[in-house]
């Protein structure tokens, strides 16, 4: 009866849990909002916290790849199918993907947000590149998704546990100088996309990084996100590498709930 | 062009519209991308004596008219805040520094450090309807808010702003007393005390239970509140709570208010807000044949 | 199908849905209507001693999220409403007496003449937020709340509702003040003091200047009050404000409602408001497996 | 800019104004609202009060028909052109025009709201009867108006200085004699309007009344200008006779601003 507010949490039942690795499980729902890759959802896991979350499944269903480190997440993770929890978004700018072979750098749950990127664009020709890094085999996520699209896939551990020993930015180093990318898409720890950023610079392909801050609103108005004025959960959380080489926290700096300033 | 210049307090500001507390205002550089955008001030978040995380989310919760939040007064601590000051002050406009505190001591303590780090006013949240023996909580009592306005005032030099929460039985009797305290300028208003269920869940939506709601439903009661404040007292009037369009503008200045701080509307309008309010405002003194924003102060008193 | 019936003070309703004070209360054959068009109970317009014109017109005014009014109480004295009782209590259904006045005593006084009426519960206006000396500035302060609530009590045997005003410091100490004056059930909330100011001849629209808002806009800080209130009195709540669909009211009843009052939703909806209100509240009902209207109330605060 | 509510006054300026009879003066303003024969607006004057006028014209240019009796129609008849006032509305239910021949009774000020109706009637066959009745000569409203119509124009004062000498009623009852009339309408003293209710009977034409009551709000709900829990403001103030036949108060009682019942 009452008009759908945007910024209001819709509630849905999980339909889906799956543990993925000892630390990751994947929550599914249905929900035939608009998508797309890269985005994330503000998740209300109710009577404990709201958390943002990139969508790994971007579809009719949509999906959440969560990795257990505090309370709201490890709620998170205690949810079965028919739980229920509150969704708003999808909110903020995903990848932007123009034609052209694409380079795709995930490291740790990094891949969560890039997977559906790498499903759309693996549909097309020239096959993407797929870098998916981890510290060991175990926390190795979607490996088998990513090798279904049909992309180049290379797995990386620090610890040669599976696949390539060593980081995922060695792996990104081979690639780019194996193959002509015309852009190159990055989520992971900030150390290791700054990385990417640098070394894609010598084939001047535009690089796009998705970035994580501490988000309380989620749209734009509590500053809690703010890197040099710019609020990763509007401009972002996907952004240009141009751009975000400019902010001097990148790589440094995050804040707290507080918002103050710590090293990163 | 008519003249959007306006005087408050002894602040010179370009045009009416200040940046209000608490929205884009946790770091310096946005308040310096406010400012960039065209705001002729902006005011801190509101910042206390040491860090604060504030209430666990969901801390914002949209309603037909508006937003409710319940934030819950996070900030990094007036120390640290220095450096985020360093930055808002960059664009060379002014910044009016936001504190709130549990007695007149702590604002007198945070009012000198703000005056330190080069704010060229203070605001005084007297009027947070959701933080426990903070804000509103001192501000609905007269003789609390006297005390701290006049402790204040007594710490520094530079001009002292006191906001108002509308949830007291008279608002002219606070304004009252902080205008005796020595406030230089009145801010009303802030946030109405609500709250908004979960119709699934049967819960309240924002962490805290109630929050503060802002934005265009509560103007009624902002514009009205200034009316009020303008009989009964003699300092400058800021009037705060829904400003949408230019229009809304004018009926605060009518009202009796001298400028305006806007927050909500940031949400849809993002940096076209302010450029965006003083078009707005200038068309409508165009069409109407006014000359200045200032010219419009307390124009709907004149048949009192 | 859903059950929809609840007991307030005793007072058995077919449904949640009470006709506010002041819409269609001023005649008795329009309180017959809304009764014939569904009202479970409707409550008559203030009623006080002598007759009243209210204000000057324009007593009305649109803002986009709802109304504002300054009627002014106008009533033809508790004498002649006699005559409109008869006609209200035609179709059997229960009329709430809504009474104000100055005096304690003028309360016990009309309370006792609107009993004589016939009515099955007196509402007592200690809220009205724009008539001097009446109202919400009696309704502001609590020990004059419990003395009035004691005094009709005293005079009365039918239950006491006592009407509150948002527009203080904390609306759950005013709450306390009239449970402890022995009310039976509390009605939150009363209009917010509004107004609206017209921007082409820069006076307020209002013949009295400002006025209550009622309407969509003000539901926000409703259900924070009635919320608030359940947590601090043992009584029955009446839920009022904004309520416009079935789910407001569902999100009222979670706050710690029993009952809701209807007043703005009425422009729009005429002779359907209340039958459109009890099939969506059934619908609503129905959709999230609740048995009853009665099993919502105070849902939200299980997790406190 | 912000969008136009309904409910609340617009500003107008006076563009012509003209004494009609010693005691009418009408005031004229632009203004593209639609409005149907019958309708009234909540008028404006600033500072002093906001009352219901009939729409005497409801073109582009819209009028009303003011008789100065008490504050604000004394303030409204010292208006001149340049002058501002408020409009609500067009509000209300007008004259419905059926096909067929029309008999339109008007008493005192009543030719108003009734003038509009006959412009419209006079533009088809068959030609509409109009009587056109005032206490005296220099009362008399509207008359070369409805003569230039084309309508069939009866005048009757009560004192006989012009036209018939007698009561619109009589007229009235008299054309009722002569023409089969498909409907009739009617705007006057409740009395007035009583008598040609009852005079149309015997012909079984419908009969539509205009009312007037108190009214405050002009949207009903405050119920100031309730009839039998009908609003005058809404349900009105043009109502079937059959339905207004009903309402015990009709032609008896009225309410004053307190909503006091007092003899008419
Ligand atoms: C755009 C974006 C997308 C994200 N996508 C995913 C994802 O797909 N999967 C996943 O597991 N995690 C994701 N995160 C991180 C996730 O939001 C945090 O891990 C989570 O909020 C931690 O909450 P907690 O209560 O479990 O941990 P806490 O014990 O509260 O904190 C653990 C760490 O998480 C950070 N954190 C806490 N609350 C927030 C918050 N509201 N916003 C941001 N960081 C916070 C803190 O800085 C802290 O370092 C994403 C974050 C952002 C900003
Ligand atoms: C639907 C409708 C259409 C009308 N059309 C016309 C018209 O075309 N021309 C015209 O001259 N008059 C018209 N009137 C009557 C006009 O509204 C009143 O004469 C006017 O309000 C008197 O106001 P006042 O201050 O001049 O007089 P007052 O001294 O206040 O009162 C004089 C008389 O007017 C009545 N009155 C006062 N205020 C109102 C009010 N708010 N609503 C209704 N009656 C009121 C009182 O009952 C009183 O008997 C109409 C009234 C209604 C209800
Ligand atoms: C997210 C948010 C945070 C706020 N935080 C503060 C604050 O810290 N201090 C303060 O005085 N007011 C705070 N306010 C209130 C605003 O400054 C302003 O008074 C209020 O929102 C009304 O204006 P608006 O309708 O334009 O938003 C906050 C408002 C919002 C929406
Ligand atoms: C035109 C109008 C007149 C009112 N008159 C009264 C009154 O006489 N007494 C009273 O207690 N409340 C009065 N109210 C307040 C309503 O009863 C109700 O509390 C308020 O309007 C909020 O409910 P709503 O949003 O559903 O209208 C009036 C409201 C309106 C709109
Ligand atoms: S999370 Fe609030 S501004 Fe980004
Ligand atoms: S004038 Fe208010 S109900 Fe008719």
């Amino acid at each position: 009866m009452a008009r759908r507010l945007t910024h209001r949490p819709r509630i849905v039942t999980i339909t889906g849990k799956r543990a993925e690795t000892p630390l990751v499980s994947t929550l599914r729902w249905r929900d035939a909002t608009k998508a797309r890759p890269g985005q994330y959802v503000m998740v209300w896991v109710p009577g404990v916290d709201e958390v943002p979350m990139s969508l790994c499944d971007i579809g009719g269903v949509k999906g959440i790849a969560v990795h257990a480190k505090g309370e709201a997440t490890s709620a998170l993770a205690r949810l079965r199918a028919g739980d229920r929890i509150g969704i708003r978004g999808p909110y903020g700018h995903g990848f932007r993907h123009k034609p052209g072979k694409c380079l795709v750098v995930a490291g740790g749950t990094g891949i969560a947000c890039l997977a559906p990127l790498v499903e759309k664009l693996a549909r097309r020709w020239p096959r993407p590149s797929v870098v998916v890094g981890a510290r060991t085999r175990s926390e190795l996520l979607f490996v088998e998704r990513m090798r279904r699209t049909g992309a180049e896939v290379v797995v990386t551990t620090d610890d040669g546990t599976a696949g390539r020993k060593g980081l995922a930015t060695d792996a990104a180093y081979e690639l780019l100088n194996r193959n002509r990318y015309s852009q190159v898409c990055s989520c992971g720890p900030e150390a290791m996309m700054r990385v990417v950023a640098s070394l894609a610079q010598c084939q001047s392909a535009p690089v796009q990084l998705s970035l994580e801050r501490y988000m309380k609103c989620g749209i734009g108005i509590c500053d809690s996100c703010a890197m040099g004025g710019l609020h990763i959960c509007v401009e972002g959380p996907v952004m240009d590498s141009r751009r975000v080489a400019g902010l001097p926290d990148f790589g440094a700096f995050r804040r707290d709930a507080c918002g103050r300033k710590e090293r990163m | 062009m008519a003249d959007l210049t306006v005087d408050v307090a002894g602040l010179r500001l370009e045009n009416p519209f200040i940046l209000a507390s608490g929205v884009w205002g946790e770091t310096g550089a946005t308040l310096a991308r406010a400012l960039r955008a065209g705001a002729a001030a902006v005011v801190t978040k509101s910042v206390g004596l040491r860090p604060r995380p504030g209430y666990p989310n969901p801390t914002i919760v949209e309603v037909p008219s508006g937003l409710i939040n319940s934030m819950g007064l996070p900030n990094p601590g007036i120390e640290e805040y220095g450096a985020e000051m360093e930055e808002a002050l960059r664009p060379g406009r002014p910044v009016i520094g936001s504190i709130f505190g549990a007695t007149a001591g702590e604002f007198a303590a945070l009012a000198r450090r703000m005056e330190r780090w080069g704010v060229s006013a203070l605001e005084l949240n007297l009027s947070c309807p959701h933080a426990k023996g903070l804000g509103a909580q001192l501000g609905q009592d007269p003789g609390t808010t006297k005390r701290i306005t006049a402790a204040v005032k007594a710490a520094v030099d530079i001009p002292v702003f006191v906001k108002l929460t509308p949830t007291v039985a008279s608002i002219a009797a606070i304004g009252r007393a902080a205008a005796a305290g020595g406030a230089d300028a009145l801010v009303a208003i802030n946030t109405l005390k609500a709250m908004a269920i979960d119709l699934d869940l049967c819960i309240p939506v924002l962490g805290h239970g109630t929050g503060g709601y802002s934005g265009p439903g509560i103007k009624p009661v902002g514009v009205a509140c200034v009316y009020e404040l303008f009989k009964a007292v003699r300092v400058p009037l800021i009037g705060a709570g829904g400003v949408s369009t230019g229009e809304d503008a004018a009926e605060y200045l009518m009202a009796g208010a001298t400028a305006l701080e806007v927050g909500t509307l940031v949400l849809r309008k993002r940096d076209r807000t302010f450029r965006q309010l003083s078009r707005e405002l200038a068309r409508f003194l165009a069409s109407r044949g006014h000359r200045s924003a200032r010219s419009l102060t307390g124009r709907a008193h004149r048949g009192d």
